[in-house]
Parts: C-alpha cells; structure tokens; sequence
C-alpha cells in the first residue's frame, strides 16, 4: 500500500504534465502530416526528414551566419514549404495514379536521400542552436519554455488549420481531391495546383515543427528516426484528416510514454503505446473521435 | 603465390563513417588509426610494406560483418582492425575467430566479446567497459567521506546508461563498483539512445534524488537528458560520465553551454594529456606527430578527443611492437605468427601513449585476448580543459566535487 | 421460404429501415420499389449479411440468418447483385464468376464452379471466353456480369436490385426477359427493385412499397399501381403507364 | 454558343468518336441519344475538357476550347453533371455544394445559389450534414446536379441524370429541366429515356458507334425510322 | 507450364545447385546466401503483399522466428530443428492474434499499414526491454555447438548454407506457385478489390485474408530463423523492426511484386546495389552510397512501377488490351 501511495506524489504530477508537453511537440509534428496522409492522401514516409532539413536551416542560420532566431524562423518554413512543393512535383505527381504502396516506397527512396544528403552536407555530427531558454518552476516543478511553445503553436497551428480546411473554398477542395481527383476540373478547380497548395502547406508545417523541435533536439541525420513512426501512429489515432482528433490523440500517446516510462523501463511505455494503438485501431477504427462506423 | 614476392601487410580497418556512431566518436578513431597507419606505410615494418584498406560500417552490425567478410575474403587482407561499437565486435569477433584470422580491436569495450569465448586469434588492448564502471565508482568511493561528507552506504547513486553492448557493459561495472564500496543504488535504469524523449527518465531521477548520477551515453541522448534534466530542475552532486558521448568535449559543450563544466569522464586518458614524465620516452614524438596531423585534419577544434589518441595509440601499439615481432621472431604476417607475437607482449606501464602497460590474457583464462593492464583513467572538464583527476598516479589537478553552489545542476 | 419480420436498420440517429414485415414465396418474382432513399438497398444490405440488422428477424427456408456473416448466407442459397456494379477488374469475367461459383456454393470443386462460371455467362448473354477482360465491358456488361456472378452461387433466392439502370430500352427489355427466364428455368425466386416500372410491373408477380423506410403497400400490381398514396409519393404521372403495364402483364398471364 | 465540328476523341488507341458535328443554340434544350457505349459520355466529357479531342474544334461562345485548360471551362459557363454522379462521397453536402461554387467568379454569389439550390431540392437542405456517400441513389442524383448549379453557368451538361431515380424524381428532373431551359438556360443532355427526353429538349442528335447518325427536332426524332431501329437492335 | 519453360527451369536449377562446386569464392557465396535468404523473406512477404495487404509488420514476424529459435537453443538446449517450428508456430499466433480483429473489424488500407507498424514497433521494443535475456540493443548470439552440428543447425561451411538457403527460396517459390493457381488467389484478389463484393460471392473474406496472412507469418518467420543460424548473430535492429519491414517492401517491389521471381530479382538488385555502392565509394566518399541508392529507388518506383521484373516481362509479353483508367 504504501508503495501505491509513493507513486502518487509530485512527481507523477511532474510526469502527467511533462507528457502534455511532449503531447505538444508530437502534436505539431503530426499537424502538417495529417494534413498530406490524412487528407489528401499522400504517403511521405520521409516527412520527418522535411523537419530534419528544416532543423538544419535553423542551425546554421542561427548559429552559422549568425541570423536572429525569429528572422531564421519564417525562412526556414519557407524553405521547407518550398522543399514539400518539391518533393510533391518531383515524387509524387508522377506517382499519383499509381498504387498508394508506390508512393510509400518513393517517399522512402527520398528519406535515404536525405539522410544521406545530410550526412554528406552536414557530416555526422551532433548539432546544437545552442540557445537556451528560461524554465518555469513551480515549487518543486519545472517545465521547459521550449516545450510550452511548441503546446502553443501546435494549438493555434491546428485551430487555424481546422479554420482553413472547414471555412474555405480551398480547404473544402483539398479534402476533395483525395477523393475524385478526375472530376476537380469540372469544378473549376486546377487539381496540380491545390496539390501544390497542399504540399507547400503540409511543408511549412514541417518547417514550424522544426523551427520548434530545434530548440529542444539536436540535429543529426538520423534524428527523424525517433519520430518518423509515432507521427504517424498519431494521425491515424486520431482519425486521418481529423485535425482535433489528431492533437488529441498526440497527448494521449504520450501521457502513455511519458507515464509509461514513469512506471517501468522507457521502452514498455512505447510498447504500451503501441499496443494501444492496436486495440484502438479494432475499438474506433476511425479515429479516437470518430462518432460511428 | 606471387604473394610472396612482394612482402607485404595488407589491413582491413573497419571504423563507422556513417551512422549515428559515426559521430559519436568513431570517427575519430579512426581518425586516429588512419594518422598511425599512413605514418608506417611510409617506411614500412622490417621490410614489409603496408597498406590498409578501410571500409565503412554504417554504424550497423551486419555490415560490419559483411565488411569484415569482405576484406578477409575478397581483399584478402592479413588482418582486420578498428571497431569502435561494442555491437559490431562481439559478432565479428566470432566470425574472424571462425575464420582463423586475426583481429585486433582498438576501441570497442565490451567484456562480453572475451568473456569465457576462448578465442585465439582476437586481441584487444583497450580496457574493458566494466573497467570503466568500476574506476569511477572507485573514484567516487575514495572521495565520499571528504567530498560530500557520507558515509558510503549514505551516498545515493544513480546509474543509468543507454541500453547498448557499451552501456550495459560499463553499468554492470558501475554496478559491481557500487555493491564493493557499499553505496545506496537509488536507480539503475537503461534506455535506448534513439529515445525521443527522457523526461520520464528525468523524473524518476528528480524523485531518487541522487548524489551522483552515474552515465553512460552517446550524443545526442546525453545532450538531450542534461537538457531535459536542466529544464526539470534535477539536483545532483556529480555526474560521472563514461567515454564514448562524454569523451566529446565539443558536443558537450555546443549542447549544454557552461553546464558542460565540472562534468567527470572516464576513458582511456587524452594521449595529449597523459603523464609524459612517467611515459616511454620515444612516445613523445609520435604524440606530438599524431596532433599536428590531426590538427591538418581538423583545425580549430579545442579539445583534442581522447578517441583520436585511442585510435592512434592502440593502432600504434600493433605496429610498433607486435607487428616487428611477428615477422622477425615468427617469420611472417600469418595469423598464427601474428597471435604468437601478440601473446609475448609485455609492455610495462607506461610504455603506451594513454599510459597503461600492455599484456594479454592468455589462452585458457576466462578474458583471453583482454589487455590485463590497461585502465581507464577519470578526467573533469574545468574552463574548456580536461585534467585527469583519478587515479592519484596520473593526476593533474584536484576535483571539484560536489558540484560547486550556483552552478545550473548543484544540489548545494 | 423468406419471411422477414420487424426488420428495422438505423445508422446512428436515423431509421432508414422501419419495422419491415413480409414474406417471399417459393418461385415468386417480388417487385421492392420505392422513392430513392426509402431503404430498399438497406434490405437487400441486410438479407444479404453485408449489413447487420439493428432488430428483427429473417428466416430463409426455415433458418434464422440475421446478423450472419455475408458468406454464410450466400452459402445458404442467398445471391444478391449490387446496384452499382462491383466487378473485380483485376481477374477476368470468366474468372469473376467462377470465383463466385466456387466459394458460392460451399467451396466444393474447381470443376463444378467453372461449369456453373460457363452456364451463368450463357445464361445472361456474355461470351465464355476464359481471357476476355472486363475492362472491354459497357454499363450494361457489368449489369449482366453482376447478375451472372449472382447465379453461379446457385441462389435459391435472388436479390436483384436495379438491374435496368443505364441500360438502353432495347437492353432493358432483355434483361426482364431474362430474369423472367431465371425463375422459370432455373426455379430461383427473385426480389427485384427496379425503378423503371414500365418493365418492372410486367414481370413481378406481386410488388411491396417502400416509403421513409416504411412498408406503405403490398399487393398485385395492379393494385399497387392504383393505390393513391404508392401514386403521390412514387409513380406520379406515370401511374397511368404502369397500370396499363400491370394490367398488360395479367392479361398476358391469364392468356398463357 | 456550343459548337462542335468534326471532333474525334478517344481513350488511348481506343477511337469513341468519329467526326462528330453538333451545335446547341443559346436558350436551346438538346438531347443526345444512343445505345450503350454509342459515345454519348465521352461527347460530354469532350466538352466540360475531361478529355482532349484528337482532332477538330470545340468552341463554347466563339472561345475556342481545346485551346482552354479544363479547369478554366467552368468559367465560360459550363457545368457537367457526370455520369454516375460523381459526388465528394466523405464530404457533406454543404461541402459537395460548395466545390461546386469553386470559381472566383462563383464564390461571391455562394449564399444566394445555396438558395436556389435548396429551392429546387429541399431534401438537400434536410441532409446537407450528411456525407454525401452514403446517401440513396436519387439523393446523391439531386446533389450532383445541385452541385453543377452552385457555379451559375449558361450551358448544363446533364449525363442520364434520370438514370437510377424513382418515377416521380424522374418526372421532377425532366420538370427541372423544362424550369432551367425556361429561366433562360441552355441544356444539353444525354439520356436512355427516349421517350421522355424527347418531351423536353428541343432537338435531338442519335448517336452510334461513335458517329452521329441521326439529328432533328424532338418530333422528327420520334418519328424517325433510324431512332427505331437503334434502339430495337435490328 | 510448357515442357520448354520446365526444361529451362530445370536446367536452370542444375547450375544454381552446382554453382557452389564449382565456384568458390567464399565473399561471393557468402553475399549469395545472404540474397537467397532475403528473396526467401520478400517472396513470404509479397505472398500478401501482392493482395493488397501491405504489412510493416513483417520485421517482428522475422524477429520471432530468429529470437525464439535462439533463445530456445541458449537458455533450454532445444535443438533449431524442433525451435524453428516452435518460432514458427509463435510467429504464427501472433499473426493470428493480430490479423483475426484487423480483418474482422475492416481495418484495411493505411491503416492496416500502420496497426502492423506497431506491431513490428512493439516486438522490436519488446526485444529491446527483455534485455536481461535477448541481450538487447546490445544483439544475440547463439551459443557454438560443442559436439553435434547438425542438431544445432550450424555449419562454417558456406556451401551447405548456400544449398541450405537454395532450398529454402525453393520451397518459397513453390508455395507461391500453389497459391497463384489456386482459387483462393481468385477470392484475394476480389477482396484486394472489394470486400463487399467478395463476400457477396461467397467468400469469407476474414478466413482468406488471415490464411494468406498466416501463410507469409510462418515463412517469413523461417526465414528469420535461417538468417539467425547462417548469421550466427542477430540484433533487434537488422533482424526486426521498422526498418527490416520497410526493406522487404522496397525490394519486393522494386523487384515485381506480381510475379514469383519478382522479390528475388529485388533481392538482387538491392543487395548488389547496396553493396557495389558501398565497395565502390568506400571511404573515399562518405554517405554517397545511399545517396545514389535513394536515387535509384525513386527512379525505379517512378518509371517502372510494377518492378523491374514485372515491367520487362510486361514489355516482352504481347499486350493484352490496356485501358486507361477512368
Ligand atoms: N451507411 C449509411 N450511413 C448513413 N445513412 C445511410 C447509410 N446507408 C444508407 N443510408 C441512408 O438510408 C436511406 C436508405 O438508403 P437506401 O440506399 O436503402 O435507399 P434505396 O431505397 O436503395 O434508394 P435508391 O432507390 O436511391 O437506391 C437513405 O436515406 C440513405 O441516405
Ligand atoms: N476510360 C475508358 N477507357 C477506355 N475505353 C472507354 C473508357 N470509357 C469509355 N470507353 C469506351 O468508349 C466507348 C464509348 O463510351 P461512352 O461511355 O462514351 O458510351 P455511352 O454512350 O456513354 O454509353 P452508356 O450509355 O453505357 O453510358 C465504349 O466502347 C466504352 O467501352
Ligand atoms: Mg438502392
Ligand atoms: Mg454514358
């Protein structure tokens, strides 16, 4: 019993916050992925390497050519919206009509593509913005501002995203196109274009994901690796193009890591996520919010 | 057959080039090795010419192996060398013993490759990674009573490690290390290094309230645990780090800023630091050798890494000393003239660049092929410079321990 | 040998199939027509296991087959065609229906399902080439090869819904003939929706209405034709043309 | 306004159409009639630019239309309802509706043909929350054509809109359609149902196997021999 | 199949079996071995790939049949040949357990994909957290027999692996023959198309697709076994995971997944491609390797999508008539 007491004290307080945090940051992550998987349809298996390119631009911006944080920020987003337009005209045009599994595998070539690009750019090396920010303290707990931030802008980012998707004209036809692509022309609608659109789109979400995952993580080729997976995880929980159920089921993947890992060694909080995923695939295979199938 | 004409050694050196390993550290192994092994191809050994092929392990056992393969059948290599990841050893270790071919390991640490294997034709003369664990819990057990003020069985320690070969091996170390000097474990956990996230690990930490953290890591989770563990607010006495991530004065600096200050490292000590007056006297001139090419190589760097010295001082040590001996005494490179020559080794301390004598275990014992001499030495980064600190031998300064009041982490 | 009873399917909060009562006898032909949405397709959904009743019961020959999976009820002698057609376009005709030919009928031989693949291309009017692709078919070659996929089952009751539409009048008059010839020939009784009652209305030997998920009427065609409520909600000014089709059908019955 | 001349189009190597000459005059109804597979969808499609014409021209008011991308063809006032309707299946039918006012020049007048749509369809306004997919046939027939109206075009293209649908929706649609050509809109549309087509539309053009065999006005066309024969198979 | 095409096949079969006696360069053999266990491990997985039933999830499969197999042999003496089974039968179940509510409650598309992500994300975790016993990231050794080879299924010798792995690929291309003339083919294909429409043929759409999916379990399991026992070694990152799963995709694609040498020809290609690229730059050129590797897979996926074999075997067949899709 007493045992069961020792569980609940400050800490557990500490953990159940520190995984709406990380819920943050997996939630802007998921954000932009949700939008071109979820919506349009569209398979980048290396969308986390977009982040990975974006969290380089904000290294060596900031840290190289010695440009302040807030004017690297909106270049960086650029860069990646433009890279997302890219990657989405080069890979994916060509591949659109083609089954879905050959836009995986594509996208899958462009991750080695730039991972390596990024180790022979980059070389191998750790990298660091090295900039840090203030924590906030309570008593005897802390949280990290960089954390707060990415809370913030993966709520406004997603609002504003459901904004757009919901209200406007070009919203409605990007939820269209996934599903009748030949007949968008009769709409007045030129398909190439909101595809662009949406890419460029999902790329500068890449992009603020990174401009916010940079203060947090360091840079490497690899780093997309740790995240690539769950961002994907979280856009089906969440029900796929469902941009409310996509935050929250970030926040429930991780208060599961987060107090998974509080309880047991680290890796039995992913397999209990996992895991979760599963059932809940077979209980709401629609989405954590998904009202009836 | 034609062969013979030419006498010749031909060494496959395996490093990562690539690959998250790559830049936590084996690079500069190889760095090292490579600065070796150019400086004797130039003039050759007893009349045998040498070369060295390289191959790149990208960080991942199978091609280790695969390269490994490789270069002992195809490239038809004499030997193979290098090996920075405990991972990659333990496999290719049993696949060139298999082959009866001769492998001479200058970095990786894992006891596990050895331990009761009985292999004949695998050298190593690095430490080994309980080793580590056990020369920082020592470190710490000698100092507890005037540092911190406890007794040993009051000092809380926490040991936490990334779950690979390296850190499962050096926690088992610590572990063993903890149990002799009668500390209170407060925490031993593993994680993976591709960890996105520690923050839990963090907690559990704040709640064991440790005095010192005993770690072992590689970049980036170590950079990412003393982030998470800044912003959260972890107190401690000490860390104690243990080679690989730690040895990288650089990324613990670009990551963590003045924080990287007062950090402990173990690893085999900076040839550039190591105690001169105590050393081999013809060493001085290769040291200074290895760190003017490296300094070509890679300018501007601050902190020589210690892997660079451990990649050119364990590659040097084969070369200067077993590699003469195997073709005068036992007439040839072949792997059994090679395993002879490397078996008669007895070089005192003191008689390599890091300091530590040379002598291996031999046939029959439960390490055979380890170093029994070899020791890591505990090193603490103050103002941008790494002094060794442990053992009182090789000592250059005093610690500063516990960690000063003031300071981001002090739980003063 | 059907009879269904209290049939009600809702999809969330809305009741597209309201307490459904009726029964289906041994060689009849039953005409299921309706205003568009009024759950006709819900039905044949649920007879045919695609979808589970929310309640009710259905008995097929004696058995209770609600809520059971779709392959079981096809194995009990259920065939059903689909309104949009669902052809499988990576296997060829022959090999669409030889697939339902050999898993319809209980998964028994290879031989007797292509027997049965041959005998219900025939039957429907498709060629029995073994490579021809269904690529090569119009609107009213995949309504034939739906209707063929649904008899090499060896239904004993056949659902047929819309089988007419797209078609060309030509084709449509065909069609009805061959689903007369289905139940004559080979003794398989049919529901059929069709909203076309020009055609309709001479082939079915009794009709059931439909409205808002509700039975509304049930009957001769004649009947059904004449009554003012099937007249305001579903023929409209078209009553006339299907009452003179209804009574076109009974004279002709009554001739033979 | 819509003038066609000996266009030839097809799928691939696959020829549909075989010089093909047809003219709709401004304020006409016309129909298009023919067997199955005659080429009657792949005319429409030729029009709304689903798919180019191999050879002639196209022109939609003197605007040359091979010359104009698809998409822009809306915007001459246009509108395709397509065969099988087509509709945005996980979209409701507010959203269904609203592609449909997609263009610029639409999207300003959005709320007031939201309205005449669901004049002419109250059973739309009941299900606009509904996604479109799953509703009835006759459903989705009255949203697919609401949706080409939300773009206010002078020329309708209507691919056997009645095809699937109850008698009494039957007799609205061809009543709707009698209502738009009346409110001043030109109707072009392809049917099965001769009979009651030829009610409606003005002229009509017989096509088969890819050629026009027959054209003329409603009551030549019901008179007509080649008509007959067509459609009785001989 | 015709007595010309059976006459090559034999002959064809002749050389490969003999290929070992009479060259024996051991790092050839030994990358041969390596290309016949992995064809072996995309022919299991393209056995449902082909139908639709895109799993990531193939890397745990893989993983239990190594792990259980060594783990069996270590810690209780069992000999592979009864482990082998065993980790088949426990691959097996776990597809079972996996599949049964994945195919009952419809989970198809992307997010079977991703359920079977998880999956693989969970047995690579498991792996990695039962340390104590798999030895964790740190990877798994078998113990060396002391006495009797044969039972512990180890052998230095390359030529008995290489005709070990020949038979084993073997036995995969058969199977996959038998299930291409089957009439369950037939029932996989309608259901990769329309599952409705399956079952209202008759076809007990949940009953096939878990057949099949049992089916590519056990063999891709078998083929995690073998590779543990050549290999002598495996981790839980090369041997299970994500990232295995994506490699047998890649390849059974690239190569064709449609036909029954198509995941071998993907076999081939990428290993060779991995390998020449990464001898070919070395050192000299860090990280280009993969660079070109990528390249070369986006370009093999844009301009022959149905793989390599299938496109050339496209190409040679007259055409059969082609549409484009509406
Ligand atoms: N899956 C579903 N979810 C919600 N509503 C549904 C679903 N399927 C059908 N409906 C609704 O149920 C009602 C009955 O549909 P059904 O398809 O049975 O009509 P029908 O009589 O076949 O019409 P039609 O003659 O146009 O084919 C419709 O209003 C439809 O919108
Ligand atoms: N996408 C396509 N690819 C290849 N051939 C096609 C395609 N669409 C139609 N066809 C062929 O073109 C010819 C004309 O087809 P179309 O759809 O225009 O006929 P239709 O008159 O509209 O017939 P229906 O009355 O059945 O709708 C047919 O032979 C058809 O098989
Ligand atoms: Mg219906
Ligand atoms: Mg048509």
């Amino acid at each position: 019993m007493q045992a069961f007491f020792d569980v609940f004290d400050i800490y557990l307080l500490e953990a159940v916050i520190n995984g709406i945090l990380l819920g943050g940051v997996l939630a802007l992550l998921a954000l932009g992925l949700n939008l071109i998987f979820g919506v349009i349809d569209v398979t980048w298996i290396c969308y986390a390497e977009l982040v990975m390119i974006g969290m380089y631009a904000m290294y060596f911006m900031v840290q190289f050519y010695g440009v302040s944080y807030f004017v690297a920020a909106p270049l960086t987003i650029l860069l990646v919206a433009v890279l997302g337009a890219a990657l989405h005209y080069l890979v994916i045009a060509p591949l659109l009509t083609a089954p879905p599994i050959n836009q995986l595998l594509a996208t899958g070539g462009v991750l080695f593509v730039l991972q390596s690009f990024a180790t022979v750019a980059f070389g191998i090396d750790f990298r660091n913005l090295g900039i840090r920010l203030p924590v906030l303290a309570f008593g005897d707990m802390n949280f990290s501002y960089a954390r707060l931030l990415s809370f913030v802008a993966a709520l406004v980012g997603m609002v504003a995203v459901y904004l757009f998707m919901t209200r406007t004209f070009t919203g409605t036809a990007i939820r269209a196109i996934s599903q009748d692509r030949q007949i968008m022309a009769l709409m007045g609608v030129d398909a190439r274009r909101i595809y662009l659109i949406t890419s460029a789109l999902g790329g500068a979400l890449a992009g603020l994901a990174a401009c916010l995952l940079v203060l947090q993580y360091d840079v490497h080729p690899f780093v997309g690796l740790s995240f690539g997976p769950i961002t994907f995880l979280i856009c089906v929980l969440g029900g796929l193009g469902n941009f409310i159920g996509g935050f929250i089921a970030a926040f429930v993947f991780a208060e599961i890591i987060s107090l998974g890992g509080l309880f047991s060694d680290l890796e039995w909080g992913y397999v209990l996520a996992f895991a979760f995923f599963i059932v809940m695939m077979f209980i709401r295979p629609a989405g954590l919010l998904a009202r009836r199938r | 057959q034609d062969q013979g004409k030419e006498k010749k050694i031909k060494i496959g050196v395996v490093f990562d080039l690539t690959g998250p390993l790559a830049g936590g550290g084996s690079e500069l192994n190889y760095v090292g090795a490579k600065i070796i092994l150019d400086h004797f191809a130039k003039s050759g050994v007893e009349g045998y010419k040498v070369e060295a092929v390289y191959a790149d392990a990208q960080s991942k056992p199978d091609i280790a192996i695969n390269e490994s393969v490789r270069l002992l059948e195809q490239e038809k290599v004499d030997m193979v060398l290098g090996f920075f990841s405990s991972a990659q050893c333990v496999p290719v270790a049993a696949r060139v013993e298999q082959l009866r071919k001769f492998m001479w390991m200058t970095t990786c640490i894992s006891s596990a490759v050895f331990n009761e294997k009985g292999y004949k034709y695998v050298f190593r003369p690095q430490a080994s990674g309980d080793q580590f664990g056990m020369m920082t819990m020592d470190f710490i057990a000698q100092n507890a009573k005037e540092k911190f003020g406890k007794e040993p069985k009051d000092l809380r320690v926490a040991i936490i490690h990334e779950d690979g070969a390296y850190g499962v091996d050096v926690s088992k170390g610590n572990e063993a290390g903890a149990k002799k000097a009668g500390f209170n474990v407060v925490l031993k956990e593993g994680y993976s290094a591709t960890a996105p996230d520690l923050s839990a690990l963090v907690t559990k930490l704040k709640r064991a309230k440790p005095d010192v953290i005993f770690h072992t890591g590689y970049n980036p989770d170590i950079t990412l645990l003393l982030r998470q563990a800044r912003e959260q607010g972890l107190k401690f006495g000490a860390l104690m780090g243990h080679g690989a991530g730690y040895g990288v004065y650089e990324k613990l600096k670009e990551g963590m800023g003045p924080d990287a200050t007062y950090i402990f490292n173990a690893d085999p000590i900076s040839i550039w630091l190591a105690n001169q007056k105590t050393m081999d006297p013809k060493l001085s001139p290769v040291i200074k050798m290895v760190g003017e090419e490296f300094d070509r190589i890679r300018p501007g760097v601050a902190i020589r890494s210690a892997h660079v010295g451990i990649g050119a001082s364990n590659t040097y040590i084969f070369m200067a000393d077993v590699l003469p001996r195997a073709i005068k005494k036992y007439g040839g490179v072949d792997p059994d003239a090679l395993r002879k020559a490397a078996l008669d080794t007895d070089i005192p301390e003191g008689g390599t660049m890091l300091g530590f004598g040379v002598k291996f275990y031999g046939e029959g014992t439960p390490m055979a092929g380890q170093n029994e001499r070899s020791f890591p030495v505990v090193i603490q980064y103050i103002d941008d410079k790494s002094s060794v600190v442990w053992p009182k031998s090789q000592a250059q300064r005093e610690a500063v321990l516990p960690l000063p009041k003031g300071t981001t982490y002090s739980n003063q | 040998m059907l009879e269904v009873s209290g049939l009600v399917k809702r999809f969330g909060g809305f009741t597209a199939v309201n307490n459904v009562s009726f029964r289906v006898d041994q060689g009849e032909i039953l005409g299921l027509i309706g205003p568009n949405g009024s759950g006709k397709s819900t039905i044949f959904n649920m007879l045919s296991g695609t979808l589970a009743p929310s309640s009710g019961s259905i008995l097929f020959a004696g058995h209770e087959i609600a809520g059971l999976a779709p392959h079981r009820i096809i194995n009990s002698g259920i065939g059903r065609t689909f309104q949009i057609p669902r052809p499988f376009r990576r296997l060829t005709i022959f090999e669409n229906v030889a697939l339902a030919g050999f898993y319809g009928q209980g998964r028994h031989s290879r031989v007797k399902a292509e027997e049965a693949a041959e005998r219900s291309l025939a039957m429907v009017g498709l060629p029995t080439d073994r490579h021809a692709s269904v690529d090569g078919l119009g609107a009213a070659g995949l309504k034939k090869l739906e209707l063929a996929k649904a008899l090499a089952t060896a239904p004993k009751l056949l659902l047929a819904d819309e089988s007419l539409g797209g078609l060309d009048e030509a084709e449509m008059d065909q069609a009805a003939d061959m689903l007369r010839n289905i139940r004559d020939e080979l003794g398989i009784t049919i529901i059929w929706v069709e909203h076309i009652m020009g055609v309709l209305m001479r082939v079915v030997d009794r009709v059931m209405v439909l409205d808002h998920g509700e039975k509304i009427s049930e009957g001769l065609p004649s009947a059904v034709a004449g009554d003012p409520r099937v007249i305001e909600v579903y023929l409209g000014t078209d009553a006339e043309t299907t009452q003179a089709a209804a009574a076109e059908a009974r004279r002709r019955a009554g001739g033979q | 306004m819509l003038e066609l001349r000996a266009v030839n189009a097809g799928y691939g190597t696959f020829q549909a159409l075989f010089d093909v000459d047809l003219e709709v005059k401004a304020g006409e109804a016309v129909g298009v009639i023919g067997p199955n597979g005659a080429g009657k969808t792949t005319l429409m499609r030729v029009i709304s630019g689903l798919i180019r014409p191999s050879r002639g021209s196209i022109a939609m008011e003197g605007v040359d239309l091979k010359a104009t991308p698809p998409h822009k063809i809306v915007s001459l006032g246009i509108a395709h309802v397509p065969e099988n309707r087509r509709l945005f299946p996980q979209l409701t039918v507010d959203d269904n509706l609203k592609m449909g006012a997609f263009m610029k020049e639409a999207r300003g007048h959005y709320a007031e043909r939201l309205d005449v749509v669901f004049d002419l369809f109250p059973r739309l306004k009941e299900r606009r929350h509904q996604m479109a997919g799953t509703m009835s046939g006759g459903e989705q027939q009255m949203c697919a054509i609401g949706r080409a109206m939300m773009s206010n075009p002078k020329l309708l293209l209507l691919d056997e809109p009645s095809a699937g649908l109850a008698p009494v929706v039957v007799q609205q649609v061809f009543e709707l359609v009698k209502r738009i050509r009346a409110s001043g809109l030109t109707v072009l549309i392809v049917e099965q149902n001769v009979q009651q087509v030829l009610k409606v539309v003005d002229r009509a053009y017989l096509i088969e196997a890819g050629t026009i065999r027959a054209s003329g006005t409603s009551a030549e066309m019901l008179a007509s021999d080649t008509v007959k024969e067509a459609y009785l198979g001989v | 199949m015709g007595q010309g095409r059976l006459a090559a096949w034999g002959i064809g079969l002749a050389a490969l079996v003999a290929l070992p006696f009479v060259y024996r360069d051991p790092y050839h053999l030994h990358i041969l071995v390596l290309i016949l266990i992995w064809s072996f491990a995309y022919t299991s997985w393209s056995m449902m790939g082909r139908f639709g039933l895109v799993s990531l999830g193939h890397g745990g499969f893989m993983g239990i049949g190594a792990y259980v197999t060594a783990l069996l042999w270590n810690h209780l003496g069992l000999t592979p040949w009864i482990g082998i089974p065993i980790s088949m039968v426990a691959a097996g179940a776990l597809a079972l357990i996996v599949g049964y509510p994945c195919f009952r409650f419809r989970i198809t598309g992307h997010y079977f994909v991703l359920v079977t992500l998880a999956l693989s994300g969970i047995v690579l975790q498991v792996i990695t957290a039962t340390r104590d016993y798999t030895g964790g990231s740190l990877g798994y050794t078998p113990n060396r027999a002391a006495t009797n080879r044969l039972l512990a299924l180890q052998f230095d010798d390359k030529t008995t692996w290489y005709l070990i792995a020949l038979a084993v690929w073997l036995a995969g291309l058969v199977v996959w023959h038998l299930v291409d003339r089957s009439m369950a083919r037939y029932a996989l294909e309608a259901i990769s198309e329309d599952e409705d429409a399956a079952a209202a043929a008759g076809v007990n759409v949940t009953a096939e697709k878990l057949k099949i999916t049992l089916l590519s379990a056990l063999m891709t399991a078998l083929a995690g076994a073998i590779y543990c026992q050549y290999q002598m070694f495996i981790t839980p990152d090369t041997i299970s995971g994500i990232a295995v799963s994506l490699q047998m995709v890649f390849a059974a694609i690239v190569g064709g997944l449609f036909v029954s040498l198509g995941p071998t020809v993907g076999a081939i290609i990428t290993i060779l491609l991995a390998e020449t690229l990464r001898i070919g730059f070395g050192t000299k050129a860090v990280g280009w390797d993969n660079l070109v590797y990528g390249v070369l897979l986006v370009l093999f996926i844009i301009f022959l999508p149905k793989g390599i074999l299938g496109s050339v075997l496209d190409r040679l067949k007259p055409q059969r008539k082609v549409s484009p899709n509406s």
